[in-house]
Order: structure tokens, then sequence, then C-alpha cells
């Protein structure tokens, strides 16, 4: 099927994050017939007909999303999850360094969608160059009266800020995002209640990706229909995902859903690096279960596909393992990942990810013993579902995927106490 | 009871800074993130001092403040070098050969991960995922990105740096 | 508010519709294990110990926080649920230490307890344990971070009940530590509170700290005896030592303070009397009891109207006050209990119950620092604060509720009555160093509904234009007294023209006996010369206490009484309510009730002495106060205030914490430390009336130029001498 | 009637030459059985640290109320735990040695000795303090 | 005269020495023998195997204190230890522990003093010995003495009765009651085949009579208490004990001298050892006899005993008088 451009259109063009470049190619049209013809609330049935759904990763419907805030008369508030840490996503960044107006366009007409006068941009702490480039970028917009106070001259304020988040993983999560705009612990929140009913300051919140919000002027502009007709039946629309690893040409292609898996890799991408052969693949950033080379066969991307192979879309970042990585030295890198970055709070995802990592360790140092695997299999009756945030879940799946699929491996490194690829 | 805040803690520009950022959300602690990032911009790292100074700008207690700071692993509240050498190990950049790397820096500055050297230029340190899994191996010196690293351009990069 | 029916293991119950699962689970006694849930705490859902299945969930909830739905069905007994709790707990022991046999929560801790119930008999944990240092945090409280299982409960409550304080969560995951930013001490007056929540062993009491083992204290109930908040205690003896003090009841408030938690073991103290004294050739020696009452029996008896006097503590409980009165009646003698000064007459407050305080619409503290002198009730201060009263502190000192509130004023310290005086008088302006802000928050609180709590210092004449004030306007009042029974003493009509009065006579020779008892006058009435000239000139001195303090060095008698702790009274609380203590245990040597030394003296003089304590409802009528307000004229004028860990009763013999407070300091203003050079920490030099003191300067930022704050209270320090009657004395203040 | 009488003289006077089973106790001693539950002893470890953390399990087991325990905070050089027994009393007038003290003790602070020679002629004496109960080294 | 004063003092000094010292170690062999039959050592802590044990006992009996019971017919109470020891120390006088010997030309009997009634005179100051239990018995004023005092009468006299009658089998055969006559007379063969009957009986008459088990009724110690002497310490109830194993030591010796052959060797080429020497072998195994009878048979029951005493063996006594007077006539050559 091939790269489609909707997201990426712009980005290879010189000084693409300048606001001139963008109008020239229809900037803030979209704004302005969202502002000017359309009602708030047909906004929202344009995208709820488009089937867009996050793609941060859980993949909630992002209409259904917006139409929970109620339509009271408090502040409401829009954030944008820029904060992209999962490993092996790189997608977001793209836009904001390249693309930031189409952003600041999306966010702009989806927090009119919802009635919200302020929108945040929470943007992960390492992102410096990225945040500058949003906030000239806002700036420009606002200097040209399309963002601010009477945006475009249509009366509807829009006043856009750039929160640099820290380094926090966790802060990808809403409600731990939220905390940490509101200047507190990156500490997930209980929920209920919702961000949609108590959010930022307690106020009705949206929280949408990057790429969610930068698809809506795309909507609005051609219609839900026309943005539903992409992709498959339930899976709809475009899609970027961010392949890395043993792929000869990583980085980020913007694909319709439901492209083969094998097509990415091996077409797209340019195939595995030095003819290698493919032993397993991260299909949605390292929380979701990896797939080996034999189940990515037939697959398509696209959330039901994904989900009935055993994995999930995520957020649509691919990392590619050839026949020379150790799975068990992998899973243990992304346990400690998880344990690294698990906020403390809740005792199954604290105590769990350390555990995790401790007993890796000894079995990548060759010290492991065969009752481990059982104690870490078990792991998933303790954490699973059972967390105050899916950090938990997000630390078993790689953890849990890596000793069924590759368990040979495993008892290997258990047995001979060394890992049998060398490393 | 009138604060008095000593003005003098932090330069003009960063103070001129911190009123704005201050300014911009609807509850005044929400900017305590953005003056972290903007006292350590101006100091390298957060001490205590600094914790109190900001403190007292939020009228919070210096608990309250520090528990945060120390939440966000972007925040030093120990000195550090002048340059800080952020090498990402996640993943990506592990089965990329990140190790390599990083045993290579501390080969050539003699320090190991989380120190610095004596002369107090450079602290090495390891990061989880930058976001350039797609250039892997990178790094970060600072706020600079360095991207699909091998030895030799590590050598060239510190080189360029001593 | 809607009830809604839920079945819990096959139990129905009715709970309101905002019950959370938990709360539905206690009330059908069904036990669900928790660690991080707390009755007055926010759930927080943290510890996923109390995980249960509800039909139609798919995952397992948190019962500390689902609320209840009409019709829910929730099982705490399957499979899932036991699986969840064993890993659970597990993953809470991975990195525990298992010191239980060193650790003093042994006994009484949660984790041990539910480990017991629900946990694994053996731990699949082959790696090594990590382990953190234990951190003392003062003489107070200890922090073994090892055992902490980050419930974050004293976090909490630091940052819901005492908004925000010095002890909070550091870094993440797990290697999350919870402790104190300047980590060697927590610099507040609740930490005892931290022990009382923390449900494993992490935070400790140093007082008790490996004295013994829980299970061989027997508690007892009783009421505490440092201030009027009367919180209720469970005191732990062993073998006729008190050992620890447990705060388990939420009446009056759900916590407690320092004074009450750790003030206690005096009563244990090597140095107190326990048999009778007399004086013989200028020297104390012990006495039968028989010798001692007769002597003193002839001794009272020869003495005519008006020539015997008593002065008591007003923490003596009713039962004593009684006694004294009717000894006082028989001998035609005066009585007063006034001790710490002139015309304090309790005045009955118009709220009758803390939630009266803590549903305040808005609450103006004057005239004294609450969280010294009723710490709890700073508490519930705050949590009407939090409820979104708007609270203002107008007081020369003040350390504790002023950082917290929305209008907060250090006012000079000769002026404080006036000005307050002024203020209610409607002019806001008079009050100086208030922002903008706060000038007009203080502004609506005078106008609308508004809780003016008087502090101790607050004089009758304050008193009486509060009162009327209050009366005009419709605010409701409530007025402090120091000693934990003053309300009590003055129903009971145990005084008369005061204590000042009583010396003064005494040392005209007017009246030739005096009898004092529970206090040491040195260290509470606010003139320390007239004390010492009244004592010197006293005919005929019966000293009646615990130790052999400063007052007792004059006497002639000195009889040994018990302490709360071993006797049953009755005391009237700051809400006018009666409180009942129990004895705890036997009293110590030949220590007994002042009533049952008044009731032997009594009898072997012939004399039928009344030990049955009565509470009448008079209240005094404020309007009729006579004094002036006070006018103090000086370059520098110091207020003299008891330091908080020096304002407990016998708080010198109080070991570990007396120890808190280091030495006296001098709150001094920023004007006058840059004016005599001297900066946080210097040493500097106050000199009066009677004498020249040392204190350790704080500079300190909002109090007034000229108006310093110094503390009273120590060991071989006596302050009183600098004042003239009043708490407030000029002075003059020099570099040392 | 008289042959009963006989054998019985007879057995009697057989006796006589038999080896006698008494052991001449104070000068001979027989080995008491390795499990015997007699004197008990505070046990120290290498470096002559006080094992016994005083957790009390000890004084809470004990069937005869004959153990007694306070406790306190010690430095270093005497225990490992920072935590010694203050005070701690047996009372072998009370002591029924059934070796629960043994049995429960976590850290194996206290042992039951062979040692089984307690008598003492005053009965003040059997109350044994801390001093008398730690193993000397 | 004075020599023969001379002689009997120093002869009773002797007597008087050997029979204490008899009564000593009579104690430590009763304990002894009572350990070995029983597999135990008996004392062993005084001296080497104990041998000093006496010494220690008497030291122990002299320092006890002595309780004298409140309500006691105090004169009696005092009396009647001191009459326990009187009988057997007198009948002393009366044994002949060897031949006369001649010394210095003198012929000097082997007997404080050579009485033709010897044995009149044993069994009559024998007798007397029951007074002293009675009276110990009734001094106390207490039930089991007084208990203990009356069984013993009762026992006393019935068992007198028998002893009396067993002797008289040997009177009549020797033809007198003169003890060193009887022992002469026995020089070729001891009476003890002549009259075995008589022997035994005796023997079980002079069990009986020192109240030794399995007769001991009157003291029996789980029904009784201690009998008679349960009222008593100390030094008095050393006397008793002193009255008791002399009466053992002399009841032997009579016996000894009656059915043993006194001091003849039991055959002729032994006769090398001196006749006392022989006198006191036979009279320790007779008293060794009776702490082996002790140690063996448990107690009777009291009809067991009065029933025994009257119902066997006063018919067997008498038919024994009876067959020896027949003996006698026939020998004689008939009537």
């Amino acid at each position: 099927m091939g790269e489609y451009k909707l997201l990426l259109a712009n980005v290879d063009k010189p000084d693409s994050e300048k606001l001139e470049t963008y109008r020239k190619s229809g900037g803030y049209e979209r704004l302005r017939k969202a502002l000017f013809e359309m009602k708030p609330e047909e906004i929202v049935e344009e995208v709820k007909k488009s089937g867009l759904r996050g793609r941060g990763g859980a993949g909630f419907p992002t209409g259904l999303k917006w139409s929970f805030v109620p339509k009271t008369d408090e502040p409401k508030y829009l954030v944008c999850n820029a904060d992209e840490g999962e490993p092996g996503t790189f997608k977001d960044r793209v836009i904001i360094e390249k693309d930031p107006h189409l952003l600041l366009e999306g966010i702009a007409i989806s927090a009119y969608a919802i009635g919200a006068h302020e929108a945040f941009i929470y943007i992960r702490g390492e992102y410096e160059y990225g945040a500058q480039v949003l906030e000239r970028a806002i700036k420009e917009a606002e200097e040209a009266g399309i963002l601010g106070p009477n945006a475009m001259g249509s009366g509807y304020d829009i006043k856009i800020t750039v929160h640099r988040g820290a380094g926090a993983y966790v802060c990808g999560e809403e409600t731990a995002l939220l905390n940490s705009l509101e200047g507190r612990r990156g500490h997930p929140r209980i929920r209920p209640p919702f961000p949609a009913s108590k959010g930022l300051y307690q106020h009705p919140t949206v929280i949408n990706n990057v790429e969610t919000l930068a698809t809506v002027p795309f909507i609005v502009e051609r219609g839900g229909d026309w943005y539903a007709s992409l992709g498959t039946e339930k899976s709809k629309g475009t899609k970027l995902f961010s392949i890395s690893g043993h792929v000869n040409k990583p980085g980020v292609y913007e694909l319709e859903l439901g492209t083969p898996f094998e097509e990415l890799i091996y077409e797209i991408a340019g195939g595995i690096r030095e003819g290698r052969k493919l032993k397993a693949v991260i299909p949605g950033g390292s929380s979701t279960p990896m797939l080996t080379a034999d189940e990515i066969k037939g697959v398509k991307l696209d959330y039901e596909s994904l989900q009935a192979a055993g994995s999930m879309l995520g957020s649509g970042a691919v990392i590619v393992m050839d026949e020379t990585t150790c799975i068990v030295k992998a899973v243990y890198r992304m346990a400690k990942f998880y344990a690294h970055e698990s906020c403390g709070q809740c005792t199954p995802c604290r105590e769990g990810t350390r555990w995790m990592v401790q007993i890796l360790s000894r079995i990548v140092n060759g010290k492991g013993r065969m009752e481990d695997l059982d104690v870490l299999l078990d792991m998933k009756n303790i954490m699973g579902g059972n967390c105050l945030c899916p950090l938990g879940d997000a630390a078993l799946g790689p953890l849990i995927s890596g000793i069924t699929k590759f368990r040979d491996e495993f008892v290997e490194h258990i047995k001979t106490g060394r890992c049998p690829l060398g490393g | 009871m009138r604060a008095v805040i000593d003005k003098e803690f932090v330069s003009e520009a960063t103070w001129n800074k911190i009123q704005d950022l201050m300014s911009r959300y609807p509850d005044r602690r929400s900017a305590l993130l953005q003056v972290l990032h903007a006292v350590q911009d101006e100091k390298g790292y957060l001490d205590m001092e600094a914790i109190k100074w900001i403190a007292k700008l939020f009228k919070l207690p210096p608990a309250e403040v520090y528990s945060v700071a120390s939440f966000y692993t972007m925040f030093n509240l120990k000195k550090v070098g002048k340059y800080l050498i952020q090498v990402c190990t996640n993943i990506s950049c592990m089965i990329n050969g990140a190790e390599d790397i990083v045993r290579h820096i501390e080969k050539k500055l003699g320090i190991k991960v989380g120190e610095t050297t004596p002369d107090g230029k450079f602290t090495l340190i390891t990061v989880e995922c930058l976001g350039s899994c797609g250039k892997a191996p990178a790094m970060m010196i600072n706020k600079d990105y360095y991207e699909n690293l091998t030895p030799e351009k590590v050598d060239a990069i510190l080189d360029s740096l001593k | 508010m809607g009830m809604v029916k839920v079945t819990i293991d096959g139990i129905t119950v009715e709970v309101p519709e905002n019950a959370t699962i938990l709360q539905a689970a206690m009330k059908a006694g069904v036990d669900i294990p928790y660690f991080c849930y707390h009755p007055y705490l926010k759930p927080a859902g943290l510890c996923r110990m109390c995980l249960v299945e509800v039909e139609g969930m798919p995952k397992l909830a948190p019962a500390c926080v689902t609320q209840v739905r009409d019709g829910m069905v929730v099982r705490t007994n399957t499979e899932r649920v036991k699986k969840v709790r064993e890993g659970i707990v597990e993953f809470q022991l991975l990195h525990h230490p298992l010191d239980c046999p060193i650790c003093d929560q042994a006994g009484e801790c949660y984790l041990q307890d539910i480990t017991f119930r629900y946990g694994r008999a053996t731990s699949r944990f082959v790696d090594e344990k990590e382990l953190y240092p234990t951190k003392f945090y003062g003489p107070l409280i200890v922090h073994e971070q090892s055992r902490c299982i980050l419930c974050k409960r004293c976090v909490r409550f630091c940052t819901e009940v005492l908004n925000g304080a010095d002890w909070n969560v550091y870094w993440r995951a797990a290697h999350s530590l919870i402790g104190s930013y300047e980590s060697d001490k927590v610099a507040n007056y609740f930490t005892c509170n931290l022990v009382e929540v923390c449900p494993v062993g992490a935070i400790t009491s140093r007082l008790y700290r490996y004295k013994t083992r829980i299970w061989k204290l027997e508690f007892t109930r009783s009421v505490c005896e440092h201030c009027e908040m009367g919180c209720s205690l469970d005191l732990g003896v062993r073998e006729n030592q008190l050992f620890k003090i447990k705060h388990r009841m939420a009446d009056p408030s759900p916590w407690i303070c320092d004074k009450g938690y750790y003030a206690f073991d005096y009563v244990n103290h090597a140095e107190r009397i326990l048999y009778p004294l007399a004086r013989q050739e200028n020297k104390m020696v012990s006495v039968e009891v028989e010798d001692a009452v007769s002597s003193i029996a002839d001794k009272l008896k020869n003495y005519g109207e008006g020539e015997v006097a008593f002065i008591l503590s007003p923490s003596l409980c009713l039962e004593d006050a009684a006694a004294v009165s009717s000894m006082a009646k028989a001998v035609k003698g005066l009585v007063d209990y006034r001790v710490y000064g002139e015309d304090y007459l309790p005045v009955k407050g118009n709220v009758s119950d803390i939630e009266d305080v803590e549903s305040a619409k808005a609450v103006l503290v004057v005239g004294g620092d609450v969280a010294v002198s009723h710490p709890v009730l700073a508490l519930s201060i705050l949590k009407a604060k939090n409820a979104g009263a708007k609270v203002g502190v107008l007081s020369a000192h003040d350390i504790f509720l002023g950082e917290r509130v929305d209008v907060f004023s250090l006012l000079p310290a000769g002026s404080e009555e006036p000005l307050i005086k002024e203020l209610l008088d409607g002019n806001v302006d008079a009050i100086p160093d208030l922002s903008d802000e706060e000038r007009s928050c203080l502004k609506d609180m005078l106008s609308g509904e508004l809780l003016l709590v008087a502090g101790v210092r607050a004089s009758s004449a304050l008193r009486a234009a509060i009162y009327s004030r209050s009366k005009e306007k419709g605010w409701k009042y409530l007025f402090l007294d120091r000693g934990c029974n003053a309300k009590g003493l003055y129903s009971a009509g145990a005084y008369s023209e005061g204590v000042g009065e009583i010396l003064n006579r005494v040392k005209e020779g007017k009246v030739k006996a005096l009898v004092v008892a529970g206090v040491d006058l040195f260290n509470t009435y606010p003139n320390g010369s007239l004390v010492k000239e009244a004592l010197e000139s006293a005919e005929f001195l019966v000293v009646m206490d615990l130790f052999f303090h400063d007052t007792a060095m004059y006497s002639d008698f000195f009889l040994p009484i018990t302490s709360f702790a071993e006797d049953g009274g009755s005391v009237v609380d700051l809400f006018w309510r009666v409180r009942r203590r129990n004895p705890a245990m036997q009293p110590k040597g030949l220590s007994r009730p002042v009533r049952d030394w008044l009731a032997l003296i009594g009898e072997a003089m012939g004399a039928d002495v009344d030990s049955q304590g009565q509470v009448a409802e008079t209240g005094w009528d404020p309007l009729q106060a006579k004094a002036e307000l006070l006018e103090v004229k000086g370059n520098t004028v110091a207020l003299v205030e008891h330091a908080f860990y020096r304002s407990a009763r016998y708080a010198s013999w109080c070991s570990r914490f007396s120890e808190v407070a280091e030495s006296p300091c001098a709150y001094i203003s920023e004007d006058d430390a840059k004016a005599l050079g001297v900066s946080d920490g210097d040493k500097v030099l106050v000199s009066g009336k009677g004498g020249k003191f040392e204190f350790v300067a704080k500079v300190r930022e909002g109090q007034p130029k000229g108006s310093i704050v110094i503390d009273a209270g120590f060991d071989r320090f006596p302050v009183t001498l600098l004042l003239n009657g009043s708490w407030v004395a000029p002075v003059e203040l020099r570099k040392a | 009637m008289v042959g009963p009488l006989l054998k019985g003289l007879r057995i009697t006077f057989t006796h006589l030459f038999k080896p006698a089973f008494t052991v001449k106790y104070p000068y001979e001693k027989l080995d008491v059985h390795p499990r015997w539950r007699g004197k008990h002893v505070l046990k120290v470890d290498e470096e002559g640290r006080e094992k016994c953390c005083y957790c009390g399990l000890c004084e809470a087991v004990c069937p005869a109320n004959a153990i007694r325990i306070y406790g306190e905070e010690a430095p270093p050089e005497k225990s490992d735990v920072g935590k010694i027994a203050a005070i701690y009393e047996i009372d072998y007038r009370r002591c029924i040695f059934c070796g629960f003290c043994e049995e429960a003790c976590p850290r194996g602070a206290i042992v039951l000795t062979p040692y089984y020679e307690l008598a003492e002629p005053e009965r003040e004496k059997l109350l044994r303090t801390k001093e008398d109960l730690l193993e000397k080294r | 005269m004075v020599e023969i004063v001379i002689v009997t003092i120093v002869k009773l000094l002797i007597y008087f020495g050997i029979m204490l010292l008899f009564v000593a170690y009579g104690t430590l062999a009763e304990r002894k023998v009572a350990g070995h039959i029983q597999d135990r050592l008996g004392p062993y802590h005084c001296g080497p195997h104990g041998i000093l044990q006496p010494l220690a006992d008497g030291i122990k009996l002299f320092f006890k204190e002595d309780i004298v019971a409140s309500a006691s017919d105090k004169f009696v109470y005092f009396l009647a230890p001191a009459l326990a020891v009187v009988p057997p120390v007198l009948v002393l006088a009366v044994i002949p522990i060897g031949d006369s010997i001649t010394i210095g030309g003198k012929t000097i009997p082997l007997a404080v003093a050579d009485v033709n009634i010897a044995l009149l005179y044993f069994l009559g100051v024998t007798s007397l010995t029951v007074y002293a239990i009675m009276l110990g018995g009734w001094a106390g004023n207490s039930k089991y003495p007084l208990l203990g005092g009356l069984r013993s009468a009762a026992q006393f006299i019935s068992y007198e009765l028998i002893l009396g009658l067993s002797i008289i089998g040997v009177v009549m055969l020797v033809g007198s009651f003169n003890l060193i006559d009887i022992v002469r007379y026995q020089k070729d063969m001891w009476l003890v085949i002549k009259q075995p009957v008589a022997f035994i009986t005796y023997m079980i008459a002079a069990i009986a009579e020192l109240n030794r088990a399995p007769f001991d009724l009157p003291e029996a110690e789980s029904e009784l208490v201690g009998g008679y002497h349960t009222e008593y310490s100390s030094m008095k109830f050393a006397l008793f004990f002193l009255g008791e194993y002399a009466n053992m030591v002399v009841s032997s010796a009579i016996a000894t001298a009656l059915f043993l052959g006194g001091w003849y060797a039991p055959v002729h080429w032994l006769s090398f050892i001196p006749g006392p020497i022989w006198f006191l072998i036979k009279t320790f195994a007779l008293f060794f006899f009776m702490l082996w009878i002790r140690w063996t048979y448990p107690r009777l029951r009291y009809d067991q005993l009065m029933g025994m005493c009257w119902r066997f063996l006063m018919p067997v006594t008498l038919l024994n008088i009876l067959g020896t007077g027949l003996f006698v006539i026939l020998k004689n050559g008939g009537l």
C-alpha cells in the first residue's frame, strides 16, 4: 500500500516550521472553517464519524472522549500529550519539530470543539528544541492574530501554553500528566473521577496525543467520512509508525492502517540489516508484547489484527530485533526501564518492577534458577490489572511475552549460566 | 504578612522569565516545574538554597519543592560537570550498541557512569529513551542531541568540547 | 443523603451513597485488609491490599476508594482476591527488613497482622534486600526507612492536616524515601501523629523506643492534662511505670499534639518526691505521714480569718478544687488558681463542640499562640480552612498557624491588645504589615459570620471587648485559658482576688500561712521578684507537688501528690464538658491526691473537708472587667511566652521532651537584628527589671521592630524576673 | 509355703552381689541427654555482642511467667541491631524448664544448657539476672 | 576382791565397746545391705565406702534440734528412750563370748557374769523393752505413737511366750539355765541340729520382739507414720534406735549361744581361730540374717501376725517341748 503522506506532507519542506510555509499549504484555513462555519458539536460529530482513535497507545475513540466533557460553564482545558517517552517512539517529535503549526491548528480546533479556552502542550523535558519550536510557533500565530484572545476575529479566545516535563515516563499517563502540569509529583491519580469530569484543577479536561490532534484539521477540512474511508473497517485513517532497531532504514513512516506488517519491515524500512534473519518485533512501543517472526506473517498493522496476534498497536513504535539479539537481555533492559520509571505509589508496580529487575539481572549474570521463571510468570497474577495506572501492566508486556515465546533462551541462560549468543 | 523575596538570587533575565512563567497558569503552582527548569538553567544544578528560595517564591514548604524536584530525573540536585553527557541505553539504542558507547566514554574520560571528571568538566550518566530511536544510538550533551553514534564519532564530539 | 444497599460476602448492609466499599465492609463486619487507608485521611488507594471483586467489574477494585452503588455485589473471599492479597503481602515484605524482634511496632503492626492472616508461609525472594539507614529526627521520633511500606499516611497527614510540613516523599519508584527535608529534625508540634498513623514500625517514638513490648502494657483511658482540649488518651502501664501514651479515640480530635504524647514520663522520674518532707534546722527531712499531717493541722489551727491562703494549679482536678475550697472555708482563708496572671477569668463561649470550630465560615485568632497553648485546636482551625473557611491570625507570637492561614500579622508585643481592640471596632488599617489581599480578606471576615478565638494572652479587658462586640455582631467566640481545668476551678469557685493580691498580702504579712498545690510559682507567675519576696516572708508554707521545685525550696512542709496517671479525677474542658480520668496505676510511694491530704489535715483539725467536685454553670460577666488595657512604654518591649516544649506540665522532668527545646530563644525583628549587628543563632542579652538573660537570637520575618518574643520555661532560667505582673515588659536588648 | 519364702531370700541374696546402678553423684556425673533442658544461657556472638534483642517472645510464651525483661538502646559494640535487654531475669522458683523460651527465640539468644545443678541455699538467689545468665567468653 | 572388780570393769568396758561398735556398724550394715539388695550402693559419702557414716550420723543426731512435744507427759517422755537402751545393755552381762581363759593363773570366764540362771535373766530383762515402747507411745500424747505402743504391747506379750517356749527345749536337753553350760554342751554338736524347730521359732519370735520387718507393725511407716517414736527427735530418737540395734545384737548373741555352738568352730580343723571371734562371726551372721529378712519380705497384716503366733507357733513350740521331753525320757532310758 506504501506510504500515505497526510500528517507528514509538510515535513520535508525547507523552513517547514515557519508560519509562512504552513500557510502556503492551506494552513489555518481549517481553523477558520471550524471557527466560522461550524458549531463545536458539529466538529465533535465529524470526529466521531471519522472513527479517529487515540494515537497515544490506548486507542480510545477521540470523538467519544470529547463528548464526555460536560456542557457546563466551568472552565475546561485541553491538554496535548507530547510526553513521548515510550521507548521506540519518536513520531510526535517529527510533527513538533517540523510542523508545529499543524499541531497548533489541531489544538485550536479541538479546544474550540470541547469549549476550552486554555490548552496546554505537555512536552517531555528532553525535547527542549521542540519546546522552543512550539513556543516560537505560538508567538508567530499569536502575533498573526490566529491564536490568543479573539482568535482570527471570531471572538473565541484560545490560549496555548507549552509546559515542559522533566524526565518522567509515567507522566505520559494522563492523570500523572495532570499532576505534573499542576506542579506536583507525577503520580497517577485514582480513577474515577475521570479527567473528562475532574481533570486539571478539578475541571473537565481532555487529553489527546500530538498525532491525534494533528489529524483533526484534516478531518475538519475533508470531512469525517473521507477520513473513515482510509484504513480498514474498524481501524480508520492513517497512523505514524516509528520503526527502529535492526532495519536498514529506521524512521517515521505514515501508513494507512491495515498495511501488512511485513511490508513495513521489508519494503518501507528496507529490510533487516546485513541480510540477517528477523527474530522478534515489538509492534507498539516497549510495553506491548513482542511477536516472533512467525507470528507477524500475514498480520496487518491495525488495532484488531494486532490484538488477534496477541499484541497491541500501541503508539506504533516498531522495534525490530534480528537473530543476534539476546531476548533475555532485551527483556532485562526493558524491565529496568519500568523499574526506573515506576512512580512508586502503588505496591504491585513499585515492588514488582524492582523484583523483576533483580531476578532478571541474576539470570543475565548466569545465576538464575528455574523457579525464577515461575515467579516471573506469576507476577502477571499479582500485577496484572491490579495497579493504580497502566504502567504495571506495561512492564508485564515484554516480560511475559518474552518468557513464553522465548522460554528456551531463558532456560539456556539459566542452565549454562551464559548467553548462547555470546553477549 | 507581606513576604519578601530576595530577587538578587537569580539574574534579572531569569527573574523576569520566572515572573512570566508564574503568570501563565490559572494556578500559580503549575509553574513550579518551569521555574525549577529556569533556575537550573542558570545555576547548573539545584542546591538546598535554590530549593528554599523557590519554596518561598511559591509559598510552599521546602520539603514539598524538594519532593517534586527529586521525582523528575532532569533536575540535578547535586553538582554536575559543565557538560552532562546523557547516553540513552534503552532498548533501541541498546540493540544498536549503546553499551559499547558507554564503555568507550568511560574509558576515554576515565570515569564510571554517574561520576564527574576531576576537572569538573564532564559528568556521564545513562538515561532512559531520549526519543531518538530511529537514529540510535543517541546521546544528549546538555541540551543537544547527538545521534547515530559510533566510538569514532564520540571521540570527535568529546574532543570538540574540550 | 440517600442510602444504598450493598451485598458483601452475602451480607447485605445499607450505607450512605457516598460510602466506599471498605466502609460498607466495616459495617457488614467483613474484614478487608488495608495499609494506606486511614479513617481521618483522604483515601489514596496506594497499597492495593484492599482489592476486592465486584460483580460486573472486570478488574479487582480497591475497596478504599471505590464508591458503592445500589445493588453492588462484592466478594472478598474468592481465590482471585486471596491470590492477589498473598502477592501484595509478599511484595510488601520483599524489601522489608523483617526485624520484628527489634521493632517497637511489633504487636500492633498492620503488616505483621496482615501477613499472619493473609500472607504466604514462605517467600520466594532470594535476592538481596535493599535497606536504608535509620534516621533520628530529634529526640522524639525515629524513622527506620527500611521498614517503610510507602503507604504515605504520614505524608498525607502532613499535607492534608498540617497543610504542608517538613515531611514528604522524595525520589521515585522503589527508591522512594520518606523523610524530612532538613533531614535531622522535624519542626512541628504534631510529630507524634506520624508515629500514630504509621501502620508499620517505620516511624516510632524515641521515648518508648526499645523500652518494653506493647503487649506487656495495660491501657487505661484517661484525659490529657496539658491543655483544655482534653484529648482522650490511653495510658500504657507496666509494673506501675507509665511507658506509653496512645491516642485512639477521636475525641475531641483524631489528632494529638506532642505535649500529650510525649510529656508524661515525669510520672516515673527518679527525682519525684514520694514521701512527706518537713523542714528541720533548714534541711528537708522525710517524716511520717501522721506527723506531717498533725503538725500542719496544728499550725493552721492557730491562724485567724484571712491569714491562710491557698494557691493552686489550674490543672488540678475538680475534686481537688472542691476540697481546697471547702478547706479554705473552714479556715476562713483565701483561695485562687490564676497563677498565670491577674485577671483571666474564663468566659463561657458560645461554641459547644469542636465541630462548630471545624465548620466555621471564618476564624480569627487573636491574643495568643494557639499552637502552643491548645495545639489540637490549631489543627481544627486548619481543618476549617481546608473546608473553605477564611482564617486569620493576629498575635504577637505565632509559630505554626500563622504560616498556614490567609491573614497573618505579628503584632508589636506591647500594643497587641489595643490594636486588636481597634480592629474589633472595624479599623482594619490599624493592623500593620498586611498585604492588600489580606486586608480585604480581613474586611470580609469582619463583616460576615465569624468565630473569634481569644488566646490565652487575651486579658479580661480584651475578653470583655470581644464579648460585647461579638454579642453586637452575632459572632461566635471561644476563650482559651491556661491549665487543663481552669474552667472547672472557676466553676468550683476556687478564686478570689487574684494570685498577685495574695502574694502581696503575704509580703505585707497579712496572710501568714500559704499552701501552694501543684504549681511552681516561679515558672508561672509573671512577676518573679514578687513571688520571691512573698515566699521569703511567708510564716508558714506548705507545698504540695510532685517535684521539689523552686517554690518548694521555701516550704516548711512538702507533701507529695499524685500525677494524673495515678489519680482519677474530673476536669472541665474547653467546651465546658466534664471529662473523667481513670487511674492507670497505683500511687507511687506515699503520694496521694491533694484532696486526700486536705481531708487528713481537716480531720486532724476537726474540720470537714468535702472532696466531691461539682460544676457550677455560672458564667462570669466579662462586661464587668475592670482591668485597663495594657500600655507599655519603652524602646524594646518583650513578650514572654513558654516555648512549646517547655509549656507542658513538669516539662523539666520530661526527659526527651524537654530536650527538644535546646536553649531559650529570642525572636527579634530583621531591623533590630541589623541595628544590633546580630544574625540568626547569635547570642543576645535581654535585661530588664529583675535581671539579665542571654538568649539565642532568631531573626524572624514579620516581627515588628522594637518588639521581641522570648522563651520561658527553661530550668534555672527565671525569666519571670523580667516581668511585673503582666507577660509583657519593657526591656533592653543588646548583643552578647 | 516355705519354698517361696526361701526363693525370696535367694533372690535378695543374689542381688547383694550384683553390681550397683548407683552413680556416685557429686564425684561422678552422668552425661545428660543432649536435649536436656537445664539452666538458661544468653548467647553472645563471635564479637561478644549480646544476641538477645528483647523481642519479648520468651517473656510472652513463658507458661510459668518466670521471665521478666525490659529493653534499651545499645551501642553497636554491644549489639548488632542496637537493642538489648536492660533487665533480663529468670525466676528459677517459677521456671518449669519447658524450653518454650528457646523455641520462641528468633535469634537463638536464649538456650537451655544441660547444666542442671541449680540448687541454692537461699531462695532469693534463684532469681537470676542478666549478669548470671549472659554467656561468658 | 579388788581383782574381781578390776576384771569385771575391764570386761564391762570391752563388752560395752564391742556392743557399741556392733550397733554403730549394724546401722551402717543395714543401710549397706539394703542398698546392695536393691542394687544400690548405700552410704558412700563419709569415708571410703561410707565407713564413717555412723560417726556422721551420731554427730548429726547430737546436733539436731531437740523437739519436745508441748502436750507430752514430760517425765515419761524423757524416761522412755532411756528405758529402751537399758535392757539390752543389762542382758549383755550374761553373754559368754568365749570359754574361760587363764591369765596369771586365774581363770576368767569370758562373760561379765557367770550366772547360772542366765536364760531366765535374759527372758526377764528383755521383756522390759516393751515398757520403753509403750511409755514412748503414751508420752507423746499423739495418736500414732499411742497406736504403735499398743500394738507393740500386744505383739510383745504374744511373742514373749513363743520365745520362752522355744528356749525350753534347749534347757530340757542341756539341763541348765547357764549359758556357758549350754554352749559347752554343744561342743560336739550344735543344738540347731537337735532343736531345729526351736531355732526357727526362736528366730521368728526374736524378730517379732524386735519390731523388725516383717513384723514391724508398731512403727509401720505407711500407717502409723513412725509408730511410738513419731514424736521423738535428736538424741532421744537416737536412743530408741540404739536400743533396737542393741536388742538385735543381744538376740543374735543369745541365739548363737543357744543354737549355734557359741564360741566353738563349726569344724575342728578351724579351731585355731579363737572362740570369741567365732562367736562374733556367728552373731554377725544372725544379725545379717535379720537384715536380709527385712529387705526380703513385706510387712504382715496385724491379724496375720497374731494368728501366726497363736495358731501356728504356739502349737508348734508346745509340740517341740513334748517331742524334746519324749526324747530326753527315751534317751535317759525312760521313766
